[in-house]
């Protein structure tokens, strides 16, 4: 247990000392939800009934690409071999890592959610809707995501393709997360059904990510 | 305890590395694999350490734990040296020693061997590659595992460096540990021959 | 003649120290001073005949809004000295101006807001002055990343100066293109103010708290440089510690005992 | 002196801005005592100076 204290700690320190990425994912997604209302205009009824959706596109963008360097750093300094042959499993250090990435890279961007919903007119049951789907959706993205960012290093490339490979699995996620953001704001659905099963997605992928991925290290190195 | 190998057969990328090789060695016994680049030796290090799959053959280890497995007994001391510039350099010893867990060895006296005590605060990033590679050496120290399998170990290092890492494998050796190191520089210590690529 | 006397004798670092200790408490005091005058007009600054009492927040608001972009002009000074004139405090003046530049920025927009919401019913309108505010914090920021995103501050230094070189070049160009872009946007009423439109009543009180803010800048400039000075000695002299460590060991400190090991 | 019916959000960025301002102030001081503080510490340590004079030494 100690073991993945030690790494969780680890990864959080190196997030946020000087080179590390934590903070660039929220101005990433800050710019990206600026830039959505030139694109569609400023029409603030617009925005508002957009405004869901461009924070959960925001959110999904940011935390993928944050995750790029999430076992690449590891495996160019050969701090994976060791992870590897220790005697921590290897599923749980990979969700180690991830929740590590989530609290560095992931929990800024809910904290940001309030002050983005300002800009897109959002009133606050509605900030409040799309943050708490977000706290709930976006361990799922960390968690898949964290499948893509193994496979990066078995390819020895991360960046585009990874975006290409893990996008398309987080769909259901981006579905059920706006889907209970536009049912808290102006129905005709219930908050409780999409937001049970995107809950429903974020545990099935804490399960699922870090065996896909400790698979994909196992078959990778080299 | 008995590290035994036997016909052991590596293929990377298609191409063959090595084939029926046989190794064994056992509690304070250092074994020095030798050859000229490309015969493999750090192909078997790897497999030794569970990191490549060997494409026949097996691996054994007598008379360790019997709980854990050969890789999960050993230390690896590979090319690269796994630190984090970030971290200060007792942030990244005290990360291994915590996380490989087991029997453990006080930080600061691991850091005081290989002569890096006073710069324990400092950035690892500021550390030259000799200094990186002490770092690397404080890690094996920190967390007491019976197998070494080190890929040219004192490649970087300083002569008082050698000098020093010298002490610390009789050291380990003593206390029955046992040693597979890939070199192509004199070891400095006792150590059988494991000729590759000459044959094959 | 004197001017190029002065930039040589303070691109010594520790005369430019000196200097800093002399006279920081100066500034300071002279900052306190003017701000608690511009403060005391703008309280008795009578109210706007449109906004009412919302005018006050001008008086806060234009300040920093223009301290927004006078820093990063500064900046961009600065990333020319570190270009094209190599000036050892160039990069200095640069990184330490940035979070104070952003701070001002936060403040220009979340007062604009502030002032808007009266005007506008919403706390955000997308009106074309405040969204390239937004714009400019957002460089701010990114800039800001970039000096923490590169360890060896020269490396930064270069990177982050032809940043803020082209930044310099585009905020015109992202102006105009915010302002075509915005259809609503009500005509930049900030030079008008300071033009004839403004009362005399308001103009003072604004012009002594523009003053106080500049003069804020540049007290918390010149401290920040200092810090900055001092980081860049500390790390020069950890890294004289790391190479002394080597050497001591060289020498034949040889291994020491470690004991049960 | 009445601000009539705006008078919160007069204060408010009234008080916003002495905050951030503060805010800056107060990590500015404190950045300066942790920067004199490691020099310290280093130079106690032995490691000074090429010039010879105290690092932490700023007139």
């Amino acid at each position: 247990m100690s073991a993945l204290a030690a790494l969780i700690r680890r990864d959080i320190r190196i997030a946020l000392r000087v080179g590390g990425g934590a903070l660039i994912g929220v101005l990433f997604f800050l710019t990206v939800t600026v830039l959505m209302p030139f694109a569609v205009g400023p029409d603030l009824a617009l925005l508002s009934r957009l405004g869901p959706a461009i924070l959960w596109l925001g959110a999904l963008l940011a935390s993928l690409l944050t995750l790029d360097r999430l076992f690449t750093a590891d495996h160019e300094d050969g701090s994976l071999d060791l992870i590897v042959m220790s005697r921590t499993p290897l599923e749980l250090a990979c969700a180690a890592k991830a929740l590590a990435h989530w609290l560095a890279a992931g929990l800024p961007l809910i904290i940001a959610t309030p002050i983005l919903g300002l800009l897109l007119n959002l009133d606050g049951t509605a900030t409040l809707a799309v943050a708490a789907t977000l706290l709930a959706g976006t361990p799922a993205l960390t968690f898949t995501g964290m499948i893509g960012a193994a496979l990066a290093v078995t390819l020895h490339r991360g960046g585009l393709l990874l975006a290409v490979l893990v996008l398309p699995l987080s769909i259901p996620v981006l579905i059920f997360g706006v889907a209970a953001s536009q049912a808290a704001i102006s129905g005709p659905l219930s908050f409780g059904t999409p937001f049970s099963i995107l809950c429903a997605l974020s545990l099935a992928s804490l399960v699922i990510g870090p065996f896909a991925a400790a698979a994909s290290l196992r078959h990778g190195l080299d | 305890m008995r590290l035994s190998g036997r016909n052991l057969k590596c293929v990377r990328g298609g191409r063959e590395v090595f084939s029926g090789l046989d190794l064994s060695a056992t509690s304070g016994e250092a074994l020095a694999v030798t050859g000229p680049n490309g015969a493999g030796k750090t192909s078997l290090l790897r497999v030794l350490a569970g990191l490549l799959a060997p494409a026949e053959g097996s691996i054994a280890l007598e008379g360790g734990d019997a709980e854990l497995s050969l890789p999960e007994q050993a230390h690896y001391l590979g090319h690269r040296d796994a630190l984090k510039p970030a971290l200060s350099v007792m942030e990244n010893l005290s990360f291994w020693r915590e996380f490989l867990g087991g029997d453990t060895l006080d930080a600061d006296r691991c850091l005081a061997a290989v002569a890096l005590d006073h710069a324990a605060h400092l950035p690892a990033a500021y550390l030259s590659a000799g200094q990186c590679r002490r770092l690397s050496i404080a890690r094996l120290l920190s967390v007491r595992r019976p197998v070494w399998l080190l890929d040219e170990p004192t490649s970087a290092l300083d002569a008082a460096g050698q000098e020093m890492f010298i002490g610390l494998m009789r050291d380990h050796l003593a206390s029955g540990g046992l040693i597979v190191a890939a070199t192509h520089l004199p070891l400095g210590i006792d150590a059988r021959d494991l000729r590759m690529g000459g044959a094959a | 003649m004197k001017l190029t006397e002065t930039l040589t004798d303070l691109a010594n670092p520790t005369r430019f120290l000196a200097l800093t200790a002399r006279i920081l408490p100066w500034l300071a005091a002279m900052t306190a001073i003017l701000l608690a005058i511009g403060l005391y007009q703008s309280a008795m600054a009578p109210d706007d005949y449109q906004q009412g009492a919302t005018v006050k927040i001008m008086f806060i608001h234009v300040p920093n809004a223009w301290l927004s972009m006078f820093v990063w002009s500064v900046m961009s000074v600065a990333a020319l000295g570190t270009l094209v004139w190599r000036h050892p405090l160039a990069d200095v003046a640069a990184k330490a101006a940035a979070p104070i530049g952003a701070a001002f920025t936060f403040l220009a927009l979340v007062t604009g807001s502030l002032w808007g919401r009266p005007m506008w019913g919403t706390y955000w309108e997308w009106d074309a002055r405040l969204t390239s505010v937004l714009i400019l914090f957002l460089m701010y920021l990114g800039l800001m990343a970039l000096w923490r995103a590169v360890e060896d501050p020269s490396r930064a230094a270069r990177a982050a100066a032809v940043l803020t070189l082209v930044g310099a070049i585009n905020i015109p160009i992202i102006k105009f293109s915010v302002d075509w872009w915005n259809t609503l946007h009500q005509p930049a009423s900030v030079i008008r103010m300071g033009g004839s439109t403004l009362d005399k009543a308001f103009l003072w009180p604004l012009l002594v708290m523009a003053i106080a803010f500049s003069l804020l800048f540049v007290t918390l400039h010149l401290a920040a440089m200092r810090n900055e000075i001092l980081r860049r000695r500390v790390r020069n002299l950890q890294m004289m510690q790391a190479s002394r460590v080597a050497f001591t060991s060289e020498a034949g400190a040889g291994p020491k005992e470690i004991g049960a090991a | 002196m009445s601000l009539g019916p705006y008078t919160s959000f007069i204060v408010t960025s009234y008080a916003l801005v002495a905050a951030v301002v503060l805010w800056l102030i107060v990590w500015i001081i404190a950045d300066y005592r942790r920067q004199q503080a490691r020099l310290k510490e280093i130079e106690a340590s032995g490691v000074t100076r090429r010039s010879g004079r105290s690092a932490a030494d700023i007139r």
